[in-house]
């Protein structure tokens, strides 16, 4: 591996990722606007926020932890990144250390970084933010159910545990696997939203309940790197989805695309939808999605 | 490289748009005049596409909002939230009993003048102002900020001595923790 | 003759230890010292020789296998640790010499089970280990009665298990000699195959912690000495580990009894599932973490049950690895409770500048035993997935993530319901725990550190113990992982790809904007303007997953406790009412002889 | 207090009443020591002492079914040197409100607690004692309840000069150190004319 090609492609991918992210963040805020009959922001919104957030003159840190909890998540970001192949066109533009992981290690990496956001709530001292992550935590239990069966369908129904590998079933066979093992991806697609913690799974932040939940004393540069991380993150979630069941993208157009549709499901989702308790959220995700995902669980073993 | 004069006089012009362009606002609404926000917010006003939204805490919040008359027991919760608030960060007084008291100009438990507690950058006259008139109220506060002329908190952080003096001629149980900004 | 000597040699030090503590406590420490220092060097340097001799008709071998010098590595260097932990923990307790002997006493029982080749050796040190513990167990002369005897209750039945079984293989086969027993297994009867494998299992289920004999396992954590308990939950639960391997690989994986093998691994995982969810609900610090014990153990369990090559290698290195993290949570506990007297997290918070060391390994331990990378946990959670992946285990793998991922909730709770939160005014003058405690802690979580990017420390040994369990030929690297479909995983690449972006981000972070920051304590916090006065506080303690419940106590209210304690008032019941035939009343003795001898002589009568 | 009183009456037992029986009832049961009136439709007054006040208020509620207690308030009659207390409680059954008055001395003022009868009368009776400094007997709450870090004499006070007290404390704006309109002031100061547009809402 040539170090310098890694440091270049990463940098590259890492900056589309945070480019592509606040943009789809943007125009969430923008549909959500015109879905209430408002003009809302201009789409580069969040950039303009996370430029000011950062042109913050003090901050204040409540102790190690809550300093060093965003720059956990922001590395858990970026490192998942690198490990999630943007393009399936076999461009090594695009690969970074795409062939040096699989789907089992991202699914730990993803959750690495909420762990640091727990640590760095905690530290604050503010009950709220640590209500939140409480709440988070249970919410997540309930969410990576029906993500992993559907993941798990897939791979043993592929005998691959890469997203390479899912990748190239489908470059091979011509067929998206939303389309060959359709109740895999349903379960997936419903858990989308509570991975985005956008509503009705919004309680983890609820500005009115819990003060905006566990990022409550995160200001300035803090709470710049948390919208950072929030943009590649989400960048990052959509990828990943869309290689292992859209067939991925052979050009930056495609991929652009396909994750925007898919962003549109929690978004337009959320948009309707009132605010879920944590157990309500939790027995929804142990409802439906996991029936689908059995499902396809039967689908794969058959 | 900031120290610069002609780079730094960059950095702020392109700072000062970032800060004016994105406005995150506490509302402190024990006033009457809180229920003017919903409006100036929700979609016949829609304060969102000047890139002002709430904020639900001090600590990520630029702009603090106090919506009407203050007694002297809120005046306490008002300090402390502007103290925890992070530089640069301003103040908008809302309503005429922010500015000489309004109807409540004798009460033995309303302050009359707000900015001889804490600095205000924008007060906007009216009782209670209409959303027309606080939107223009925060567009002469964006002014101000890309003006550089919003200066409230280094005012404060300057005059601290005067701002404690008059805080604590009606706190006489002072138990708040040092500013430190 | 060496094998045998380094035991006897334990039993002699435990005996003169015990004489020391009686003369100068000072002295006896010193003995303590000595004996942790050199059988870690005496282990590491020695000449591996078998020995054996003939008492009463048996022949008693000992010496090490491949397999059980893996465990004796664990054992050896725990128990080392331990006690030097134990040194200062154990300071100002009494009756010194008392526990010292005991506690020597279960590491020369678990060296001895792992070099006895016979059963009947192991039987004895088996027990010598099984009473040691138990008296530590009930060192504290605290709910000895609710504590101790369900301990004993229980070991008693894994003890009759193995006996039994012992005496039924002697019967069949003529000897007791192990390895003897596993090559000619396969010539057994079905009867005597399952019969014998379910005893041995049972005896080792009981150690182990397995679902549904694993009602003893958190009081008696909970009970005993932290310093003694990171040895129990690290070491000496890992006894039966050994023995499930041995009876799960040999007996149901060799000689194609898979399905005994499956049954094994669903009960690992719904001891996995079902003890992180107790461990969620936890109170007290050593109960969640022996809740949290048992459901590794049930991983453990999961992956010797489907048998694979990556299952047993993820099991093993699950038990190694268990041992360094658990014994670095139960030794921070420990030092938790030696500073501030209390271990419920209600009285607990904000330790985190008062005990930092601590609270490093505790993370360091953490972040490990919840499997994210950077650390070591990634790497065996890792090789359970892919083995049930490749062996195609639908739903077990189903579960046993349900598992892993509640274990953030549990993980979550002791970091921060110990470290984090607002601080307490009554903990201004805890300190930081003596260096003899922490050196152990440090030195197991450099441990984890360096097994993270670097398994293949492990696997060399894994790979050698795995071929006597008939697995030839274990591929393995030092910092890649591969699955049965050939995709790999490089770990020094991810790591250093985490830690590189990391320390890149903190630079930037710390020093771009350090004049910017401001540090302020825990009770400066956005609380709608309130000032929180010195006496006021908010930590969050109480209830702490109350949604979380609320979702899962359709499931929790199905206690195995309750079952055993109906069985057991039942029975009393029962012999309640046969009680009442002696009435104390002479007449009705009279009338049962009457009544007796009329059904003898009809009796009689129509046989006659 | 006697422990009858502290048995409810049957409700259903009990006849609507109009003013005049209940204001008999309650003067024949105590004698000369409570004196009323019927002020007019549904509305009886009644002047107690500080003695009477509780077996007053226990008699209403357990025989007559007052059951709800409105509010306590209180007068200042300075010139008398005394405070009123007024307790206001009412009837569901007959739907009349009761008055009852209690004088106490204005240099001492000390009433009996009642908040064991009613259990919210504690709210009235804290803010009373902020707002006027009358001490009720044992009474159990926080000091500082709407005012805070008050040093002065209670304000409701009639000798309590607000707008004084306003003006030492707080700073007023140029213009507004009366009641007078601040456009008037405005205008005196500069010669500006007020606007057409505005001048429907000047005073």
């Amino acid at each position: 591996m040539d170090i310098w090609k890694l440091l270049l492609t990463g940098s590259v991918t890492t900056v589309l990722a945070f480019v592509v992210g606040m943009l789809y963040m943007g125009l969430r805020r923008k549909i959500t606007a015109r879905v209430q009959n408002r003009v809302g922001p201009p789409i580069y919104q969040n950039f303009l926020d996370v430029m000011k957030l950062w042109s913050k003159k003090s901050s204040i840190n409540h102790g190690f932890m809550q300093h060093v909890a965003p720059l956990w998540m922001i590395a858990t970001s970026i490192t998942t990144l690198m490990f999630i192949p943007i393009l399936n066109n076999g461009s090594t533009f695009f690969t970074n250390l795409t062939f040096e992981g699989d789907l089992i290690m991202l699914l730990y990496l993803m959750v690495v970084g909420s762990l640091g956001m727990a640590l760095g709530a905690g530290q604050t001292g503010n009950p709220n933010s640590a209500i939140g992550v409480t709440r988070g935590l249970t919410q997540m239990v309930g969410f990576e159910i029906p993500w992993v069966m559907a993941l798990v369908a897939l791979m043993i129904q592929h005998r691959t545990t890469t997203v390479a590998g899912l990748l190239d079933v489908q470059v091979q066979s011509g067929t998206w696997l939303m389309l060959s093992s359709p109740f895999a991806f349903i379960a997936a697609l419903l858990a989308i939203p509570g991975m985005f913690r956008y509503s009705p799974f919004d309680i983890v932040g609820a500005p009115a309940e819990l003060a905006s939940g566990p990022i409550s004393e995160f200001g300035g540069k803090y709470l710049g790197t948390m919208m950072t991380n929030g943009a590649i993150f989400a960048f990052v979630k959509l990828t990943l989805f869309v290689d292992i069941f859209m067939g991925g993208a052979s050009n930056l157009g495609f991929l652009l695309l396909k994750t925007f549709a898919l962003y549109m499901f929690p978004v337009l989702w959320g948009l309707v939808s009132p605010r879920f308790r944590t157990e309500q959220a939790v027995r929804f995700f142990w409802g439906w999605p996991v029936f689908f995902g059995v499902l396809g669980l039967i689908q794969a073993a058959i | 490289m900031v120290n610069d004069k002609e780079s730094q006089k960059i950095v702020d012009i392109i700072q000062n748009f970032a800060r004016q362009s994105s406005l995150f606002v506490l509302a402190y609404g024990t006033g009457c005049g809180a229920i003017e926000i919903p409006p100036t917010m929700t979609s016949r006003y829609d304060a969102e596409r000047f890139g002002i939204r709430g904020a639900a805490t001090p600590r990520q919040a630029d702009v603090l909002l106090i919506t009407g008359y203050l007694a002297t027991k809120s005046l306490k919760r008002v300090i402390r939230a502007y103290e925890q608030m992070q530089n640069p960060k301003y103040i908008i007084g809302f309503g005429s009993c922010t500015i000489n008291g309004g109807m409540y100009w004798d009460s033995y438990n309303t302050i009359n003048r707000l900015d001889m507690y804490i600095p205000v950058d924008v007060y906007i006259n009216g009782c209670m102002p209409r959303p027309e008139a606080v939107i223009a109220g925060f567009a002469k506060l964006q002014k101000l900020i890309q003006a550089g002329k919003a200066d409230g908190w280094d005012r404060y952080q300057k005059n601290l001595e005067f701002y404690r003096g008059n805080q604590k001629k009606i706190i006489h149980n002072w138990v708040m923790p040092d500013y430190n900004w | 003759m060496s094998n045998i000597i380094i035991i006897l040699a334990i039993f002699g030090w435990a005996i003169l230890t015990y004489i020391a503590f009686r003369l100068n406590k000072t002295l006896g420490n010193i003995f303590v010292g000595l004996i942790a220092v050199a059988l870690p060097v005496y282990y590491f340097t020695y000449v591996p020789e078998d020995y054996s001799f003939q008492v009463m008709g048996l022949t008693l071998q000992f010496g090490f296998t491949s397999f059980s010098s893996l465990f004796a590595i664990l054992v050896v260097i725990l128990g080392a640790l331990t006690l030097l932990y134990s040194i200062p923990y154990m300071n100002k307790k009494d009756r010194l010499g008392w526990f010292y002997l005991n506690f020597l006493f279960s590491i020369g029982g678990m060296l001895g089970i792992l070099m006895s080749k016979d059963f009947v050796s192991l039987f004895i040190f088996w027990e010598i280990m099984t009473w040691s513990s138990y008296l530590i167990v009930i060192f504290s002369g605290k709910k000895v009665n609710k504590v101790g005897v369900k301990y004993m209750v229980y070991s008693a039945i894994g003890a009759y298990a193995m006996l039994m079984a012992i005496v039924l293989i002697n019967k069949w086969s003529g000897t007791t000699n192990i390895s003897h027993f596993f090559e000619t297994f396969a010539d057994y009867s079905n009867g005597a195959k399952i019969l014998s494998s379910l005893l041995l299992l049972t005896a080792f289920a009981v150690k182990s912690a397995l679902m549904p004999l694993h009602v003893w396992a958190p009081n008696a954590y909970t009970n005993s000495p932290m310093s003694y308990t990171s040895l129990f939950s690290g070491a000496l639960s890992k006894m039966g580990i050994y023995g499930m391997a041995l009876v799960a690989i040999m007996l149901y994986t060799n000689t194609g009894m898979k399905f005994f093998g499956e049954a094994l691994a669903w009960l690992g995982a719904i001891t996995a599932v079902l003890a992180t969810f107790w461990a969620v609900f936890q109170t007290d610090i050593r109960k969640l973490l022996a809740y949290s014990s048992i459901g590794q153990l049930g991983y453990i369990a999961v992956g010797l049950g489907i048998g694979t090559e990556l299952g047993v290698m993820a099991a093993l290195f699950l038990a190694l690895l268990h041992g360094l993290f658990k014994g670095i949570l139960f030794m921070a506990a420990g030092a938790i409770e030696y500073r501030t007297g209390k271990t419920d997290f209600s009285e607990l918070r904000g330790l985190i500048w008062k005990m930092p060391v601590t609270f490093f390994s505790a993370l360091v331990a953490i972040i490990a035993l919840a499997g994210m990378p950077p650390l070591s946990g990634l790497i065996s959670k890792w090789l359970i997935y892919e083995a049930l992946l490749s062996s195609e285990h639908y739903f077990l793998i189903i579960l046993i993530f349900l598992s892993s991922t509640a274990a953030f909730l549990y993980c979550f709770h002791f970091l921060y319901g110990v470290f984090l939160g607002q601080r307490e005014d009554d903990i201004e003058d805890v300190k930081e725990a003596p260096a003899l405690m922490l050196v152990p802690m440090v030195l197991m979580s450099f441990g984890l550190l360096a097994l993270g990017t670097f398994p293949g420390l492990i696997f060399k040994h894994i790979s050698s113990s795995m071929s006597y369990l008939g697995f030839n030929d274990v591929t393995w690297e030092m910092s890649v992982l591969t699955n049965e479909w050939g995709n790999k995983i490089y770990l020094t690449h991810l790591n250093t790809m985490f830690m590189v972006v990391f320390a890149v981000f903190f630079v930037i972070i710390t020093l771009v904007a350090r004049k910017k920051t401001r540090r302020v304590g825990t009770k400066d916090i956005a609380n709608a303007g309130e000032p929180i006065l010195a006496e006021d506080n908010y930590h969050f303690s109480q209830d702490f997953y109350k949604p979380f419940w609320r979702v899962i106590s359709p499931v929790m209210k199905y206690r195995i406790e309750t079952f055993y304690n109906s069985f057991a008032n039942g029975i009393g019941e029962f012999f309640q009412f046969f009680r009442r035939v002696y009435t104390g009343n002479g007449q009705t003795y009279a009338l049962y002889v009457v009544i007796f001898l009329t059904i003898l002589f009809i009796v009689g009568a129509t046989l006659i | 207090m006697s422990e009858v009183f502290f048995r409810t009456k049957d409700l259903s037992t009990i006849n609507i009443m109009n003013e005049q029986d209940i204001l008999n009832k309650i003067l024949d049961h105590f004698g000369n020591k409570v004196t009323g009136n019927v002020k007019r439709e549904k509305r009886v007054e009644l002047f107690a002492t500080t003695n009477t006040i509780e077996d007053v208020l226990l008699y209403a509620k357990h025989q007559l079914s007052f059951i709800h207690f409105t509010q306590l308030s209180c007068v200042d009659w300075i010139e008398e040197k005394q405070f009123e207390l007024v307790y206001i409680i009412w009837s569901p059954e007959s739907k009349v409100t009761i008055l009852i008055k209690v004088r106490v001395d204005r240099e001492n003022p000390v009433a009996p607690n009642i908040d064991y009868i009613w259990r919210h009368a504690n709210t009235f009776e804290r803010e009373l004692r902020e707002m006027y400094g009358v001490q009720f007997e044992g009474l159990v709450g926080a000091q500082d309840f709407i005012l805070e870090d008050w040093i002065e004499i209670p304000p409701m006070r009639r000798d309590f000069d607000t707008a004084e007290y306003a003006k030492k404390t707080f700073f007023d704006r140029p213009g507004r150190e009366n009641a007078r309109d601040v456009r008037e002031t405005i205008r005196q100061n500069s010669g500006e004319e007020i606007p057409e547009f505005a001048k429907k809402y000047s005073r």
